[in-house]
């Protein structure tokens, strides 16, 4: 190791110290972080989404009865990341989308020659043979029931674009349709903000969830969050599946 | 009839006069005549009429609301119309000069926004008002300097303007100090309240604020823009620069020196000779500039930068006889100022006119112009012997009243100075007069001829100037009691051509029917004498040995050796290779940081960002 | 108009770019003008309602300090409009032909870039401002990138510099919420006072460094010259004239709105003040004219950030009318400069001699903006400068006013080199025909002027703007209502 | 339960530490990997089942791909 | 026991941090540098989950076991904070990597001393 790394071995050590000044609660002067475990959800925004009480007022929630609560999703994650928080993730899937962009302009013009040399074998090509389908299917249900379930657009995505990186595992000269890449991502990312401007238009204000939100736990629930999470999941899935055929193509 | 018009119509103008005169070359000079013409009937009319302040222009600046102060007292009409009138000599001059070069429209453009912006400084009556004006001043006449064609215009023209930075953050630094105490900049009040604070506070802002008028003025330490602005400056520039902006200069230091009055502020402090230290101390100032500048002049070869040095040390002398605040003094240095004024634009006209025919500044490659340009050597004649200080010109009458003052208080040093640097005024002007005029003419300037009529036209004015001043030195006194009503200062009394010194007075009718006698006797002489015969001008004899630089056997070239080796090494340390040293230095520092910093290498920069965190983590916990 | 139109509109368009582009070469270009425009026109007609009061915009409906909320008073009214209308004009400027750029990349990646900016300037929650920094940053990366070639190392290093950033950023809200339990800076500003001091120094300081980056303070912003002089010219545009203003602004309500303790500016002068003198002097020896108005930029802000730091109202708006101004005059100074380099196909200062004779235009402009960074009368860099010298007098800093004064007189010496050799040389070189330049440069020169001689309307708005960022109570209460 | 979780991140920081120490690419690669697995192991036992989901996809298996091929390109790059 | 119990979470997610940190700092390949980030974005997203956990909470997620609001679930908000974070993680190295790649094309190395990056 080089003199520069001992000199930042110890700056880095310094500054974990002084990171963890942030803890020291022991002399309880004013609001500190709570202790790991001991936090207490009622002095927090989320006791809100957990009651489901951010507009109106409190009342027992119970799966699979209580009618139209508050963005009815059973997933608390999911109707903070669809409905709550929906501008964090319509910036979220912009970053996806500029960094698919990116990294196709970088990486420059496609259909070079291929990452890998030849074919996977036999057994692989008939394992990717059946596999791709499920997991794709897998993926769609995962989005599907992202209301419902842990998992969402963003899982699901993810599991669609490892079943085509299968697919690209097992052909050599497997290629993915870029323009329909395109105009999937396009796609997606223009509904999403319709459907936000749509709630801009009906109830004044951008991204409400403006259908109505059904029973709590069913599949046709939650309004319009299965149908974003059905566009990000798209939009993630084809981002995702670009980049790779970008990075195997370049 | 407001004073606002005066100063913003000009402004206003040079627009129209830019886009014009990219058409027609002459146009910008034109209406420029037009202009000073105009302005000067207008200036001559508010004489008289003092003290109407008109608060025109409403400009915000600060966020608080301020407005621009002008004010009409004698001091500046006398400066504003001693600007209109060289703007218009040399306007009627550049008409026919600028016929042929190719940034005729710039010119005149920057030079009226150039007159503007001194009337705004002259008739400023408050302080910011002349920040102002100073600063628009000081960027045009900058750029003039820098459109000069030599090679050492930018050079110069770039001293000339950080110089003149640095003094105008001094004086805004000053300005603002004063402004956070009394929230008005009107002169009166920041003179009422200069004197009410303790004496060495007041004295630190009034050395802030004096320094940019030094630096203007062009006193011996930071006199180092001079020489390289006057003789890379435009030729049509130069006069204006050398007659003009170096008196806006002393005109500040006016304000400060009666205005302001220092004596009053420093009664307390130490004296010399019934003189405040700090006062003496400028005269010294003055007294070194003119040895220094007489000094640099006898060297030159280059007739410009000669004649620059030579009012590096005139302004030595108003300086001086300004900075003895005696009435004798205060009335020689304006009448000096008044009358460097004129000879010296004519000097540089005269200069503009001979360069105009022969492109050239080398004293060494003219000779015998006097025979091509008789007028014009009649000007220059008539300039030299009035910076000489002999009668019947005005520039002895100047000279003798700051001869008288500085007798009366008896400074051995000032004295010597003084007529140290009127010695040496007569050799270096003597140079260029046998040098360019005198002597034989050039084979190459065979066929050159005397300048258009327009050109001669201000040097007639202006010898006629010389003259009427150096007779009826009344006219100017009339003037300069008034200024000195207004500063209330004692006059000198004084009729139409006598003044009266401490010790006699002087009565310039007599000398003047003295010197015509003498003229016509000497006219008789070279009629009737035997005319001496001509030789060939480059037929040097050299037995033989072979002539590598003919131009060294010329006789202009080292006119004056044996006097400049006496002063060689005190001429080898100059100032200005100081200064660039140190521009030099900081270059070289911010190469250093550049290198050691910015590495180009992205670790380090991670590396310098955590470090900062740890260094301000640790900033903080001390705070 | 709602303003989070503001935000939704760029993002729709530039999700539409990559599907028309194929129609015309120039189409990519033309939405991203139209985008831009609508943006003025929007901020615009917000303006009478946000001079009266501030306004706050729910997200979702949902009640304010559970949802997302944007939030526009007059100081991001103000940097909203010097934000679109200064993304238009280098829209305008990149209508040029800029060679082989990929058009459709390009625009998508500028519209995405000024809609995080956007974003940046408008949220009101703590972690949105985390994701649209976020936005702004990686669309920056790949502008950065647009040069190919010798581009590459700088971004590399930029997105390092970025990624530390996001992750300290990120840090940092992990502890804000979990000491204070909601992320938005309101209900933070208000219970900020109660948080144990050692806590709110290492926050602050996280902060610090993750927006330092996008305010270009030293040493976060070393990044700053190489990226500049190896990218695009409007790309250099936008990160000096729009995403400095941007995170000059997030650096604001971080630490005047949000943690409006004065304990904390110390750090900003300190830094601002390394930052100005380090500038200057690095700027000072530049012969690569880009890489000079990077440095000169990078100074700007230490001074900005200097002056806001010494916590008065006048300060305050005098650093805010210094930004103001620097925004116009850098676009200005890098867009002539731009049309004066690609005319020549040359970087170096030297390259340019009398270009000024050549490119009228091009050359006014650039002259008119160093003539009003170095602060000549009646252009409103004077203004401001006067400002800022009154005031950090008047609070008798005068270790800070040497500092400015210094700083200012390299300044000025190394930019009149510039106008020097642009004006008072012969060129050889033959000149390329352009696209004419007149809008965007007379625009901005007129701009300058008109703030050089008028400039109290402005001063009165950053007035009232700088009196309301220094004290949040307003900012908590116009939120979450009269608490 | 706890003690697993400890040992889990005690897994993963000796797993961190070989990241970056390794002078072997592949395997500091790998490594990355492993530690963003037991990442998503540790937020399911926090009971975040969404995020451990997306860190096991994402963080563990696309990032991990993305860099091999990285790899893949570079060592190509080598051969040629 | 209390001890390990309080910080293990917190103390290896931050400790994972400046792993990443010095990794960034001192490894002279890119792509260690770009493993180093990960390192680091995997290290903040451990500590967002962990500082929202609540001893003995449930998964936040209503589902017919736990089917009434009055549970004691675990904070949701820090989880969807991350879901974000993660992506834009991810969107970031796969950036990073393809700039990687694109500088290994032009200059044939990987070793940031052989890099010759511009100078001031």
């Amino acid at each position: 190791m080089r003199f520069r790394d001992y000199l930042s071995l110890f700056l880095v050590i310094i500054l974990g110290f002084i990171i963890f000044q942030a803890f020291d609660g022991t002399i309880d002067n004013g609001l500190n972080i709570k202790q790991f475990g001991e936090v207490n959800l009622s002095e927090r925004t989320s006791i809100h989404y957990i009651n489901k009480d951010v507009n109106n007022e409190s009342t027992q929630i119970i799966y699979n009865e209580s009618k139209n609560p508050e963005s009815g999703s059973a997933n608390y994650v999911t109707s903070i990341i669809a409905n709550y928080r929906a501008l964090d993730t319509l910036g979220e899937i912009t970053v996806l989308f500029i960094a698919a962009a990116g990294l196709a302009f970088v990486l420059g013009d496609h259909n070079k020659n291929n990452a890998f040399a030849s074919d996977a074998s036999f057994i692989v090509k008939i394992g990717v043979k059946i596999l791709f389908p499920l997991l794709f299917l897998l993926g769609i249900y995962i989005i599907i029931h992202g209301h419902l379930t842990p998992g969402g657009g963003f899982q699901g995505g993810a599991v669609i674009a490892t079943a085509i990186l299968l697919k690209f595992l097992a052909y050599k000269d497997y290629k993915l349709n870029h323009t329909g890449l395109t105009i999937l991502e396009s796609f997606a990312g223009i509904s999403f903000l319709i459907i936000g401007l749509i709630g801009l238009y009906t109830d004044g204000s951008f991204l409400t969830n403006f259908l109505a939100n059904g029973t709590i736990g069913t599949l046709f629930s939650a309004g319009v969050i299965p149908i974003i999470y059905i566009l990000i999941g798209i939009k993630v899935g084809a981002e995702l599946s670009g980049i790779i055929s970008n990075l195997i193509n370049a | 009839m407001s004073l606002s018009q005066i100063i913003i119509i000009p402004i206003i103008i040079s627009i129209f006069t830019y886009l014009i005169s990219k058409k027609f070359k002459t146009a910008g000079s034109l209406i420029n005549i037009i202009l000073s013409g105009y302005i000067l009937y207008t200036i001559t009319n508010i004489y008289g009429k003092w003290d109407i302040l008109s608060q025109s222009l409403n400009i915000n600046i600060m966020g608080n609301n301020f407005n621009f102060i002008l004010n009409n007292s004698p001091l500046a009409w006398l400066l504003g119309i001693m600007t209109v009138g060289s703007v218009f000599l040399i306007s009627i001059f550049s008409v026919s000069s600028q016929k042929n070069i190719n940034n005729a429209a710039s010119f005149s453009f920057l030079f009226s926004i150039l007159m503007g912006s001194i009337l705004g400084v002259v008739f400023a009556g408050d302080l910011m008002t002349l920040f102002i004006f100073w600063e628009l001043m000081t960027w045009s006449s900058f750029f003039l300097i820098s459109s000069g064609k030599k090679e050492g215009a930018k050079k110069a023209s770039y001293r000339y303007l950080i110089l003149s930075t640095i003094g105008a953050y001094l004086m805004i630094t000053s300005i603002f100090i004063i402004y956070s105490q009394i929230n008005t900049l009107e002169f009166t009040q920041v003179a009422n309240y200069l004197q009410s604070i303790p004496a060495l506070n007041s004295i630190i802002l009034i050395i802030m604020m004096g320094i940019p008028f030094l630096i203007k003025t062009g006193v011996f330490p930071v006199h180092v823009w001079v020489n390289g602005a006057h003789s890379n400056a435009p030729k049509e520039f130069s006069p204006f620069l050398s007659g003009m902006m170096l008196k806006i200069g002393t005109y500040g230091l006016m304000l400060l020196l009666y205005l302001v009055p220092l004596y009053n502020i420093l009664d307390t402090s130490i004296k010399f000779r019934g003189l405040p230290i700090f006062n003496y101390i400028l005269a010294l100032f003055g007294g070194i500039t003119i040895i220094t500048g007489t000094i640099l002049a006898i060297r030159q070869e280059d007739v410009k930068k000669l004649v620059a040095f030579s009012s590096i040390s005139q302004m030595g002398y108003i300086v001086m006889a300004l900075a003895i605040t005696t009435p004798l003094g205060f009335t020689g240095g304006l009448l000096h100022l008044m009358n460097h004024m004129i000879f010296k634009t004519t000097i540089f006209l005269t200069m503009a006119a001979v360069i105009y025919r022969t492109n050239t500044t080398k004293m060494s490659e003219m000779g015998g112009l006097i025979f091509r340009m008789p007028v014009t050597f009649a000007a220059y004649l008539t300039a030299i012997i009035a910076l000489a200080g002999i009668p019947p010109t005005n520039g002895f009458i100047s000279k003798w009243v700051i001869y008288q003052a500085l007798i009366q208080k008896g400074y051995i040093f000032l004295s010597v100075a003084a007529f140290f640097g009127s010695i040496g005024s007569f050799m270096y002007v003597f140079k260029p007069l046998s040098t360019v005029f005198l002597g034989q003419l050039k084979p190459i300037h065979k066929d050159i001829k005397e300048v258009p009529f327009l050109m001669q036209i201000p040097m007639y004015i202006l010898m006629a100037l010389m003259v009427l001043f150096g007779v009826l030195p009344g006219i100017q006194m009339n003037i300069i009691n008034q200024i000195a009503r207004y500063l209330n200062i004692e006059t000198v009394q004084s009729t139409l051509y006598t003044i009266t010194g401490a010790y006699g007075a002087w009565n310039s009718l007599i000398i003047f029917n003295v010197f015509v006698g003498g003229f016509l006797l000497a006219l008789i002489i070279f009629v009737f004498a035997k005319k001496s015969e001509l030789v060939g001008l480059m037929d040097t004899y050299t037995s033989g040995e072979y002539m590598d630089d003919p131009e060294a056997y010329h006789y202009a070239y080292k006119y004056y050796r044996p006097f400049d080796r006496i002063f060689d090494s005190f001429a080898a340390k100059s100032l200005t290779r100081a200064y660039d040293t140190f521009a030099r230095n900081i270059t070289k520092l911010g190469n250093l940081l550049g290198k050691t910093i910015v590495t180009g290498n992205g670790q380090s920069y991670a590396f310098y960002m955590i470090l900062l965190m740890v260094i301000l983590a640790f900033a903080g916990w001390m705070v | 108009m709602n303003p989070s139109l503001l935000i939704a509109l760029p993002l729709l368009i530039s999700f539409t770019i990559p599907l028309f582009a194929k129609l015309h070469k120039k189409f990519p270009n033309i939405l991203v003008l139209i985008s831009t425009l609508i943006n003025v026109l929007i901020t615009i007609s917000l303006f009478n309602t946000v001079m009266s009061e501030p306004l706050v915009v729910k997200l979702g409906n949902w009640n304010i300090p559970y949802g997302i909320n944007l939030y526009v008073d007059k100081l991001a009214l103000i940097s909203l409009i010097i934000i679109s209308v200064l993304t238009f004009l280098i829209a305008i400027f990149n209508l040029r032909n800029i060679g082989e750029l990929n058009q459709s990349k390009f625009n998508t990646m500028f519209l995405l870039a000024f809609a995080g900016i956007n974003g940046i300037i408008l949220t009101g929650d703590i972690f949105n401002l985390f994701v649209f920094i976020e936005i702004a940053a990686i669309a920056t990366y790949v502008l950065a990138t647009m040069k190919r070639k010798d581009s590459y190392q700088a971004a590399f290093k930029y997105i390092v510099m970025g990624s530390i950033a996001s992750v300290f950023l990120l840090m940092a809200i992990a502890f804000t919420y979990s000491s204070i339990g909601s992320l938005n800076m309101a209900v933070i500003a208000k219970s900020a006072g109660q948080l144990n001091p050692s806590l709110l120094r290492v926050i602050t300081l996280l902060l610090l460094v993750g927006i330092g980056i996008e305010a270009e303070l030293f040493p976060m912003n070393l990044w700053v010259p190489e990226v500049y002089s190896k990218s695009y010219v409007g790309v250099t545009a936008l990160f000096s004239g729009v995403l400095s203003v941007a995170g000059i602004y997030a650096m604001l309500r971080i630490y005047f709105t949000i943690f409006g303790n004065s304990g904390l500016y110390i750090y900003l002068t300190i830094i601002g003040a390394i930052t100005l003198i380090l500038g200057e002097l690095i700027a000072y020896q530049q012969n690569n004219i880009k890489k000079m108005l990077a440095y000169s930029s990078i100074a700007q802000m230490g001074l900005v950030i200097t002056v806001i730091s010494l916590n008065s109202v006048e300060t305050m708006q005098a650093g805010l009318f210094q930004l103001l101004n620097h925004s116009i005059l850098k676009v200005l100074l890098f867009i002539s400069a731009g049309f004066m380099t690609y005319a020549v196909g040359s970087n170096k200062i030297k390259d340019l001699a009398g270009l000024g004779k050549k490119m009228p235009i091009a050359g006014l402009g650039f002259s008119i903006g160093s003539l009003g960074i170095m602060g000549i009368p009646f252009l409103n860099g004077f203004v401001s400068k006067m400002m800022i010298l009154q005031n950090t007098l008047g609070l008798e800093k005068y270790f800070i006013t040497g500092l400015i004064l210094l700083a200012t007189l390299i300044e000025i010496a190394y930019y009149i080199k510039v106008v020097q050799t642009l004006y008072f040389k012969e060129n050889i070189l033959k000149v390329k025909q352009l696209f004419p330049c007149l809008i965007p440069v007379s625009i901005l020169s007129l701009t300058a002027f008109y703030l050089g001689v008028f400039p109290q309307s402005v001063i009165n708005i950053l007035n009232q703007v700088s009196s309301q960022l220094l004290d949040n109570s307003n900012y908590i209460i116009s939120i979450l209502g009269g608490i | 339960m706890m003690i697993l979780s400890y040992l889990l991140i005690l897994l993963m920081i000796i797993g961190a530490l070989a990241a970056v120490l390794f002078e072997n690419l592949l395997n500091s690669i790998i490594s990355l990997g492993l530690i963003s697995l037991i990442a998503a192991a540790l937020m399911f036992i926090l009971k975040a089942p969404d995020v451990a989901m997306t860190e096991a996809i994402i963080g563990a298996g696309l990032t991990t791909s993305i860099f091999i091929f990285t790899l893949i390109k570079i060592n190509r790059g080598d051969s040629q | 026991m209390a001890f390990l119990n309080q910080w293990a979470y917190i103390g290896g997610s931050i400790i994972l941090i400046l792993i990443g940190l010095f990794g960034v700092l001192t490894r002279r390949n890119l792509i260690k540098i770009v493993v180093s980030i990960g390192i680091m974005d995997t290290g903040v997203n451990l500590l967002l989950v962990s500082l929202g956990y609540i001893n003995g909470g449930l998964a936040p997620i209503l589902t017919a076991t736990n089917p009434t609001n009055n549970l004691n679930f675990v904070d949701p908000l820090p989880q969807a904070l991350v879901l974000t974070a993660i992506v834009i993680g991810v969107a970031i190295l796969a950036l990073a990597l393809s700039i990687v790649i694109k500088i290994y094309e032009n200059n044939n190395t990987l070793q940031i001393d052989e890099l010759r990056g511009l100078k001031l």
